[in-house]
This record gives structure tokens, C-alpha cells and sequence, in this order.
């Protein structure tokens, strides 16, 4: 496989040209998606032309609903949302219309709609405009839900959110998109549902997502000689992969799940009843969270930066729980 | 199409077939839910018959729908097969979807019924779609929204006028106003009105399309305003938005079931039947045979979904995702 | 205290009217406010009058921005929901706006105001007129959740609520309106935040909230001679009553979480989460949820009653947990 | 007030500095942001403060106003302390909102400047209920709505005009509208239309209140029309729309902080300098003071900011309830 170091940006970039080269059905919608300072989405219109590559009003409603509609028609919409905090106003199209549609027509119908959204905080955007939010779309039944955390998983898992049947909310950390990393040139598809060990570990699983993932990371480093971190990447919540968080909790008997969501009745939680569930056997000290606070997000940089889930917490949710025998 | 341009006969007879025969289908169906064969209340469209008749007689089947809270009537003017249709409104296996949608979330892709909606407003953004792919795909197909003049006022409808205007789609935007004279809402007065204007058409003009009003009682307007504004979909020229006034007539309101049949003035079935008397298109036997007959098809329909075996129970949680 | 049997929609109707009483900026918005037949609004517009008891166009979007623009202009307005499954249409100014306007604003401004929302399942109503979604609610920072019971709660709370200076959504489960309970003809408050052990016991702590509480005290009956079982009502999810939480299972060392809400990232999640976490050392057996599952909700009645928990499902639940010693 | 009407020259004067002071505070604020010291981008106002300037000029303190992602101009006009305002955009304890709001959030209860807002259109909707409030108190309040020809497509603000109008609430909604001849977004051609009129007030007619269209680089022609529209709302005779017509000056555009004062013919500040000058309400000296006046004001707001302290960090994690 020919594999160049991309940027996260990049590796979107050629996971919609490429779906799009091969499927003529695959069309993009969203407001300024023919923005040329917009790297994820550069270069499209100038190849697909502006039937396929659209700008829409801002109406969010009224645009996800055309996707939705159109994937009805057996059409592979992709639907950008500038940020995720602004698809509140459209989540009854998303929540009701988008993720429940299979199912109610008891599977007359099909949905493969891909939303974009990008999401996430860092860059003291205040509160409307640095949220992750993909708890929200996870609680409602019905809609795939994607954060990867790195330029290959991007395009592979994009590309499979585009070709398979089902509807995805794909979210992209902001801070991600310069990040670069080696992406196949070729067309390639990720399962959904799988999640990657990225750091093996004996004493402690840290259960992470999205740019949270890199986070771990430098905590489980800081600590390499102190405790043994076992760091998975979900890379999915819906579907969310049980097996690789049971079987890694087998081995070290202690979880710190780390999200950038908001703690109450987010991934974290999730995370914690499957574990609390079906590995309880294996537990030897209490679950952690490390996920940002039940408060809106703080504009002062300072502010934020103590608000933010980050390595420095991680290392000491890590060594709270390794204090357990 | 001009105002007073000839429809044939035949045409004429279809579309009081259809008519009568959506009639008769919520009469049964107001009875089973009285029988409690039926497990939920549901909106009915007894009154307003002559808009989704005379609307979907324009249409094809590869052209599509979006529907409402009052589905009955659209999906049965767009073809819908009424055994699978009451099977589905009797929550069984052999409906239209397994008896897992009920009447608020019926979808029949097979005749382009895409989608009763128990959301107000809900399934009009994604009429949009079904126009986009027809506009993309070049097939010269169009869709059409059905909504309230309840859900006119709600910012997914009113977005979506604007969407389909500046992507100049082939949509028909269809609202069928049942608060005629005085404000209603669910059949009840209400204390403020709901709607700014006296004409819900005259939205149009700030989205950038043509748009009228019209007796929503008289099935033949309700036709030749259907057929200009399909024609100017599928020529490429955009959508329109149509108004037709309609009473609901008793029985539609919330929280009743009765019906009485010939309640009113405005009963656009009476009306259309005395019209085709009138020009002899229609007779008084052919008008029993074909209340007779659609009686009939329609008792079928009851006997075929009462007959029909529920859904296997694991189904509840099944089906969630086409991959799963 | 007079206290007489009324219904759940009475005692809501009544806590309405005494607040109404009492302060002239409360105000009631919705759709139908002023129908005859919706009996927890009955009479309000006879006795208020016009002004304050505003029937609402279908604008949910804009009803509801209209209570939050008065709450800041220090109002009391109470606005009301159909049901809960609609207000996905409006969620940008509930979840953006409402919830996060005081934190943002550095308490510069207030917004209390209350919405009211019916919900939940049983009336083979379909998968958009029977949801409980309290949970999207309780993921963002800023709204109280309240989920009363029983007569006496909802009254109780539903002053607290229209007194208070925070935003609540208040969700009356439809199944409840009739039931009986004695109410105090006085205004009266309860406190937001305190659970209440409905049933004393010692082998197993069922937490669970809204209508679920009435099956859980059914399981625990049916079970009374095998396992002796605490039930408690959460009354809140915003906010949560840990306290009484921890120490039950301290007491018990066994947990099962019943709600009516999606399982995944909801409640039960969330108390899970917080178990596994701050009683960790008390815990004894694995801890269960009993919630609707992952699916949209059917509408056929039988699969309906398959797919909502159920006394059934929390009595084999309960004796899971009980098993482990 | 009709057209002509003699406005006094104090008053000129007056609207005339909050134009400078508005162009001023945020050339400081692109500098600061350049520096470093404002930790994030923003929308600016840079070309659009005739229209701030002309309809907060009608306005009392005790009427509010809901502001957009562009709300440095409303906020300065609505008569918001620069000094606290620059300290929440450098996030000092000291700003209005601790230093948490930063400037998509700013509330400033204390002058009716009631919401910057980071959602487009966000904002609209709860207008309606400062309006209300106003109504129900009978205080003769009026409430404006700041919004751009973008958030005129959003379904919550097409809702609020429609119940703005049923409630006959006293509002005055504002669209600015930055694509006086192309349309554009955030600066940028856009490949569809996002408007599906030339006007954005004549959708007023479509929500049953007047509306009408105005060059917004015209400061007289904003000051007369919010005059009339304000007037009518506090006669109880309901809401306006009022479509300004604007041309934002380089530097507004996404992205970039690039700005060029005399690049435009369209900039109101030099218009009505020279209108001013022309009909001899203001001289070179006279001009020269109210700018170095205001330039001293805005740069001991930028050093209270720079000088206030750094909100406690503990202040994160308060302040999410009043009853915690
Ligand atoms: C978003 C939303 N809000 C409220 C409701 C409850 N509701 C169902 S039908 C209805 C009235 C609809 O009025 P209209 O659109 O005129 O249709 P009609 O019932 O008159 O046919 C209401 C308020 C809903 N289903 N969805
Ligand atoms: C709901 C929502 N969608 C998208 C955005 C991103 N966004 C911010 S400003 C803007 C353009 C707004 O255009 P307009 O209302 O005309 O205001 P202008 O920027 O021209 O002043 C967009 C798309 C947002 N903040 N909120
Ligand atoms: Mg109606
Ligand atoms: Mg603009």
C-alpha cells in the first residue's frame, strides 16, 4: 500500500473524493462546503461540479432533511454541520426522523446518510461552539455514531460510514484536523464497531475516544514506569465494542474511561454500566471518569483549560485506581 | 392545464373512487378502534378527501409523498394496498412495516408513499430529498408535501420553502388549511390565533414562488391547481405552494370518534357526486356499485389484517440498523 | 394538613393555579392550554384569564424562546410540551440557550423558567409519541430534570420548580394522570435533588424514577417472602440524589437500575456509573439495568410491551443480583 | 415620525460617536486579537454601524435587545461599559460575565443588551419573550431582534415573526443583510442562493406585519425607519420588519483580520461625516475631538482589560445553577 503522512483534514478530503469518484450518488451538502479555505472539503467542487457539491442556507433542518429524504431514494448524501453545537436546531430531523426511520418502516426504508460534524473544545470558543455532544445522538437509538482519532481511522472509517446502509454521525475534533499521520492512498473501509488497542498495558485500561485518545496516550507515557496502561481507542460509541473493553478489563482488573463529552449520561457512563455489568468479576478498584464536568464551556482560556479533561488528570485517575490491589 | 380544460370522464370516476373509497376506510377504521381491534387513536381526514385525491391523481407512482398525522387519506390517494395498510394500522406482521410504525409512521416505498409523520411539520424537510433526487437524477419525477396549517408554522416547513426555492425543485408544497373561518387547532378554539396571515399561499411570496388558495371542498379546483403545479415541477420551474381550505368534519377532532356522515355543506364528496350527477358522468347505480364495491375491498382489507398473525415478539428488538 | 385523594393531573393542575395565585408573572404557554379536556390545564384561562394562559402556535422553537426571553425579564413562565418527543424541534434554544444562559453569562442573568412535558410509553402510541428522553436533557449542564411519581411529588415539585430560579423540564408520565393520591390542598414545596426510599430493604436497591417506581414496588412485593428489597424514587435526575444512592447500597451491596428511559447514555448509566465509582467497595454483585432498550419504540402493542421494562424483567433482575452472596 | 423630520443636531452628534466609538473599539480588538491577548476570533461589525447605531439611537434603556456572532456594534450602541466589555472579550474577571461568556455570550442585563449569540438566529427567539414581558407589564417597552440575511433562512426566526405577529408583540426584528448584491456567506461566494427573494421584508407580508427595505449604510435612513417601527410597538400596534441593506467592509470576511478603513464607498462613517460636515453639525476640529475622545475611551478599556485579573480558575467549575 502507498502510504504518505497526511493531516487528519487531508485524510477526510480524500475519503469523500474518492467516494464520491466511485459512486455518483454520493453528494455533498452543508453551508460553505465550497469554501476554499476549508481544507476537508477543498477541491470538490472544482471536480464534482456544483449539482453534487452544494452550499446551503443555514437550515439545518431543511438540509439534513433533504439528505435524509434523498438517502430514501437510495441516494448517499453527506451532510456537513459547521460545528455540532449548531445541529441542536435540526435534531428532530437527526433524532426522530434520521435514526428511527428503519426501523419504524419495520425496514421498507433505508437512511445512509453521513453527517459531518466537526466538535470539540481547546480553542476558547465559549460554550456554543466547543461541545462534543455525541452522547446526544448515542442515547437515540438508531444512528451510528463515529470519532476517530487520527488520519487513517478518519478515511476508513468515513469511507465506510458513506458506503454502508445504516446512518452515521461522523465527528471531527477540531484540534485534529493539522494532526498528520500515514493513510493508504488506496480506497479502504474500517469496520465500525471495532475498536484498537493502541497501547498495551497490564494494570490499567484507559477507554478513550476521539482527540482524547492522544491525551491518554501522554499519560500512560508519563506513567511508563510507574504503571502499566493498556490505552484502547473505541473509535465508535454506537456501535460501541464490549468485547475489547471486557477482555482488556480481564487483564488489569481497573478502568479509567476519559471522554471529552460531558460526564452525566454520557460515553463515560456508558462505559462504566457495560464494565460495572459484564466484567464485574474482574474489577478490583472503582471506575473513573475523566470527562468534562457537568457545566457549560468556560471561554477564558484558563478556565477552559482547567474545565477539559486532559493528560495531567488521566495520570491521576490512573493512579488512583492502580493504588488498588 | 387551463382553468375549464377537460378532464375525461374516466379520470373523473377515479378520482371520486378514490374519494369514497378513503371514506369508507376510516369509517372501518373508526370502528375497529372502537372495538379496540385497533390499539391507539389516530387523526382521521374524513372532509378533506378531495386534496389528496385530486393532488395524487396528478401524480405517478415513481413520484413521491411526504404525510402527516391525518395519513389515511394520502397514502390511500397514492395507492397504498389497503390490506397491507390496515394490517400495518393493526399492528400486524403482514403491514406495510410489521406493524411497527402504526399509522403515524406508515412508509410504502413500493407507490412512493414516503412516510406518514407524527411530527408536526416533521416529514416536510425530507420531501425536499426525495425532489433533490429526482432533480439530480434527471428523471423528470417531482414529490409533494403535505402539511397543516398548523405545521405551516413551524421553522422545518418553513425553511424547507425557502431550500426548495433557491434549488429550484420539483415540489409541490400542499397545506391543507382545516381552520377555514375561525382558528382552530385540533378541532378546538384556541384563545390567540395561531396563523398571521389570512392566506397561509401568501407565504409564498416571501420565498420566492407562485402560490394560491383554494376551496379545498371542490375536488375539481383541488385537480387543476395539482396539475399546474406538477407540470411546472417536472418542466424544471420550481415549486409552488398550494392552499386548499378543507373542514374537518366531526370525528377528526382530538379525542372524538364519531362521524356523521352528512353533517355538512362542505362534505366534498357529497358535493363532487352531485356534480357528477349533474353532468351525468354518474348515475345512481354506478354510484352504489362503486360504494359497494370499495365497501368490499375494503371489508377485505379489515378481514385480511384481522386474520393475519401478529408480529414474532423478538421483533420489537430487531431492526434497528440494516448492519448490525 | 387537608389533604384529599386527587389525581396526579390534579394535584399538577392545582400547583399551576396556586402559583398563579400567588405571583402574577407566572404565565402558561403551550399548545391547547386552554382546552377543556386536558385536565391538568382545566380552568386556568377561566380563572387568568387571556394574557397569562396563552394558547400557542405550532412553534415550539419559538414558544419556548418566547418563556425563556420573559424568564430573563425575571417572568415565571411555565410553557408546556405536547409531549416530550416534540420538543426535538426545539432544542437549540432548550439545550443551548435555556440550560446554558446562566453559567455563560457569568450569573448576570437568570432563566427560570419551567417546562412542563408529558411522556413515556404503554399507549401503543408509536416510536415519536412515547419516548422519555429525560436523559438528552440531563447530559447538557444546566436544566434540571424532574420526574415525579405521584400526586403528592408532582405538586410539591412542580411549586418548587415555578418557584425556583433555575431552568427545569418537569415530565409527566401520561400513564400517571389518573392515578389517585392524598395531595395537601396547601401550596407546599419539595425540594429538587432529594430521593425517597419508598420501600425499605436490605438484600437489593432497586433506583429508578417516574412511572418505573410503581413496577418496582410491584417486583419488590412479588418478591417480598424471597429478597428483601429497598426501592427508591429518584424524583430527580438534575439533580441527583448520590447520597441516598451510596448509602443504600452500602446497606444492601447489590443494585438494579430501572428506567423507562434508552438505556444507552441515560440514566441508568449515569447512576451506574456514579455506583461504580463512590460504592464501588460496598458493591457485591454485577449491577443491572433494567431500561428500554436500544431500539425506537414499536407500536404494535405486544412488542411494545416486550420492548418497555416492566415489573417482570426487574423481579428477574433483582434475582440475579441477589444470587451473588 | 415622517421622512424629513428635523432631528436635532445633539442628537446626530450622538449617534454619529457611537458609530466612531463602535469602529474604534474594534480596531482595537483586532489588534489584541493579533497580539494574542483576546484568546480567539470573532465576527466583527466593521461597515454595518449605522444600523446599530441608528435603531439603538430610538431605544431606552429599560428595551432590550438580542444580538448575533457580530454583537460588538449592537452591545456598544445598546450603551454596554466599554471597559467591562473589553475585559469579557479578553476573558478577565472584570467583563460582564466573568470572563466566561467571551463574545458570542455577552449578556449586560443592566442596559437591555441581552444576548450575543453564538447560534445564527439563537437569539430571536427568546426577543419574543422580552417583548412579552413588556406587554404583559404594560411598561411600554419594545424589544429588537438583531439578525442577518444567513439567520433569516432559520426555521426559529421565520417562527418568531409569525408569533411576534399573533401575539402583536412590540418587537422590532432588524436583518442586516450583508449580500446587498451577491450572496455570499460569511464572506464567501456560495455556489446556490441562500435567499429566495430580493427582499428579505417581503416575507414580512407572509407573517401579516409591514416591512420594508433601507439602505443600512444610510444612518438617517436606519434612524427614521427604526423611529416608525419603534413608535408603532409602543402603541401597541405590534412588530416591524425592518431589512438593512449593508456592506461589510474587508476584515469581517471569515478568517481574516485584514482591515482597510477607506477601502469602501459604503462605509457609513464616512458618509455621514460628510453629510454632517455638509449641513455644518460638525467640523474638522469638532470631528478630530469625538474620535481622539473615543480613542481615549477605547484605550482605557483595553488597558482595564489588560490590567484586571484573570477570572480564579475555580470559577469553571460555578455558577451552573443559582441553587447549587
Ligand atoms: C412538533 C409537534 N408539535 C405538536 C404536536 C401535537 N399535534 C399533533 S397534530 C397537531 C395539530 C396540527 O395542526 P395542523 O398542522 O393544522 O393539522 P390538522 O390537525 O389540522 O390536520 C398538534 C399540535 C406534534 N405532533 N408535533
Ligand atoms: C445554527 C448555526 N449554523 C451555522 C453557524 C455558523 N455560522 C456563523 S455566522 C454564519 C453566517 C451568518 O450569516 P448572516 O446571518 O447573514 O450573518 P453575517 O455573518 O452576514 O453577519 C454561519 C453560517 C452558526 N453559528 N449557527
Ligand atoms: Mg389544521
Ligand atoms: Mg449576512
Amino acid at each position: 500500500m502507498d502510504e504518505r503522512p497526511i493531516t487528519f483534514a487531508e485524510a477526510i478530503n480524500e475519503a469523500l473524493k474518492q467516494s464520491m469518484m466511485k459512486d455518483p450518488e454520493v453528494i455533498l451538502l452543508g453551508e460553505n462546503v465550497t469554501s476554499s479555505w476549508r481544507p476537508t472539503t477543498k477541491g470538490l467542487l472544482e471536480e464534482f461540479g456544483r449539482e453534487r457539491v452544494r452550499d446551503t442556507p443555514i437550515s439545518e433542518t431543511a438540509f439534513i432533511g433533504a439528505g435524509i429524504g434523498a438517502s430514501i431514494l437510495s441516494m448517499r448524501p453527506v451532510v456537513e454541520l459547521m460545528l455540532v453545537d449548531f445541529g441542536l436546531v435540526a435534531m428532530d430531523q437527526i433524532l426522530n426522523q434520521l435514526a428511527k426511520t428503519h426501523y419504524m418502516s419495520g425496514g421498507a426504508v433505508k437512511t445512509p446518510l453521513t453527517i459531518r460534524a466537526s466538535y470539540g473544545g481547546g480553542t476558547s470558543s465559549g460554550a456554543t461552539h466547543s461541545e462534543s455532544l455525541y452522547s446526544l445522538f448515542a442515547h437515540m437509538p438508531g444512528i451510528k455514531v463515529v470519532v476517530p482519532s487520527n488520519p487513517f481511522d478518519a478515511k476508513g472509517l468515513l469511507l465506510s460510514c458513506i458506503r454502508n446502509d445504516d446512518p452515521e454521525i461522523f465527528m471531527e475534533h477540531r484540534l485534529l484536523y493539522d494532526l498528520k499521520g500515514h493513510v493508504p492512498a488506496e480506497d479502504y473501509v474500517l469496520p465500525l464497531g471495532e475498536a484498537k488497542v493502541v497501547q498495551e498495558g497490564d494494570d490499567v485500561t484507559v477507554f478513550t475516544i476521539g482527540r482524547m485518545v492522544h491525551e491518554a496516550i501522554q499519560a500512560a507515557q508519563e506513567l511508563k514506569d510507574k504503571v502499566s496502561v493498556e490505552v484502547i481507542d473505541a473509535r465508535t460509541v454506537v456501535p460501541l465494542d464490549e468485547k475489547a473493553l471486557i477482555s482488556s478489563i480481564e487483564k488489569t482488573g481497573r478502568l479509567v474511561v476519559v471522554d471529552e463529552d460531558y460526564e452525566r449520561c454520557g460515553f463515560c457512563a456508558e462505559v462504566t454500566a457495560i464494565a460495572a455489568n459484564k466484567a464485574f468479576e474482574y474489577l478490583k478498584a472503582p471506575i473513573l471518569r475523566v470527562a468534562s464536568p457537568n457545566v457549560p464551556i468556560p471561554y477564558n482560556p484558563t478556565l477552559e483549560k482547567r474545565y477539559l479533561p486532559n493528560r495531567d488528570k488521566i495520570v491521576s485517575a490512573i493512579k488512583s485506581v492502580a493504588r488498588y490491589a | 392545464m387551463v382553468e375549464g380544460a377537460k378532464v375525461k370522464n374516466e379520470k373523473l370516476l377515479e378520482i371520486y373512487r378514490t374519494m369514497v373509497r378513503i371514506r369508507t376506510f376510516e369509517k372501518a377504521t373508526r370502528e375497529l378502534i372502537k372495538k379496540g381491534v385497533i390499539p391507539t387513536r389516530m387523526g382521521f381526514y374524513t372532509g378533506q378527501e378531495a386534496v389528496a385525491a385530486g393532488v395524487c391523481a396528478v401524480l405517478k407512482e415513481t413520484d413521491q409523498i411526504g404525510s402527516t398525522h391525518r395519513p389515511l387519506g394520502h397514502l390511500i390517494a397514492k395507492g397504498c394496498d389497503l390490506k397491507k395498510l390496515m394490517s400495518e394500522i393493526c399492528g400486524k406482521e403482514t403491514g406495510f412495516n410489521k406493524g411497527k410504525a402504526g399509522p403515524y409512521h406508515i412508509f410504502d416505498p413500493s407507490v412512493g408513499a414516503l412516510g406518514a409523520n407524527g411530527i408536526v411539520g416533521g416529514s416536510v424537510p425530507m420531501v425536499l430529498g426525495y425532489a433533490l433526487a429526482h432533480q439530480l437524477r434527471g428523471d423528470g419525477g417531482v414529490a409533494v408535501a403535505f402539511f397543516g396549517e398548523g405545521a405551516s408554522n413551524q421553522g422545518g416547513v418553513l425553511e424547507s420553502m425557502n431550500l426548495a426555492s433557491v434549488w429550484n425543485l420539483p415540489l409541490i408544497f400542499v397545506c391543507e388549511n382545516s381552520s377555514p373561518d375561525v382558528q382552530t387547532m385540533l378541532g378546538h378554539k384556541i384563545n390567540y390565533p395561531q396563523i398571521s396571515v389570512d392566506k397561509i399561499s401568501s407565504r409564498a411570496l416571501g420565498f420566492g414562488m407562485p402560490g394560491d388558495t383554494y376551496e379545498g371542498w371542490d375536488v375539481m379546483k383541488v385537480y387543476r391547481a395539482a396539475f399546474e403545479a406538477v407540470e411546472r415541477a417536472r418542466s424544471g420551474s420550481g415549486p409552488t405552494l398550494l392552499e386548499f381550505k378543507v373542514h374537518q368534519l366531526t370525528g377528526n377532532i382530538e379525542g372524538s370518534l364519531e362521524f356523521f356522515e352528512d353533517e355538512s355543506m362542505w362534505d366534498p364528496i357529497r358535493r363532487f357526486r352531485r356534480e357528477l350527477m349533474f353532468k351525468g358522468a354518474l348515475n345512481e347505480e354506478e354510484d352504489r356499485w362503486i360504494r359497494t364495491s370499495e365497501e368490499l375491498k375494503v371489508k377485505e382489507a379489515v378481514e385480511y389484517a384481522i386474520g393475519s398473525p401478529e408480529p414474532n415478539v423478538e421483533e420489537a428488538l430487531r431492526g434497528v440498523f440494516v448492519e448490525e
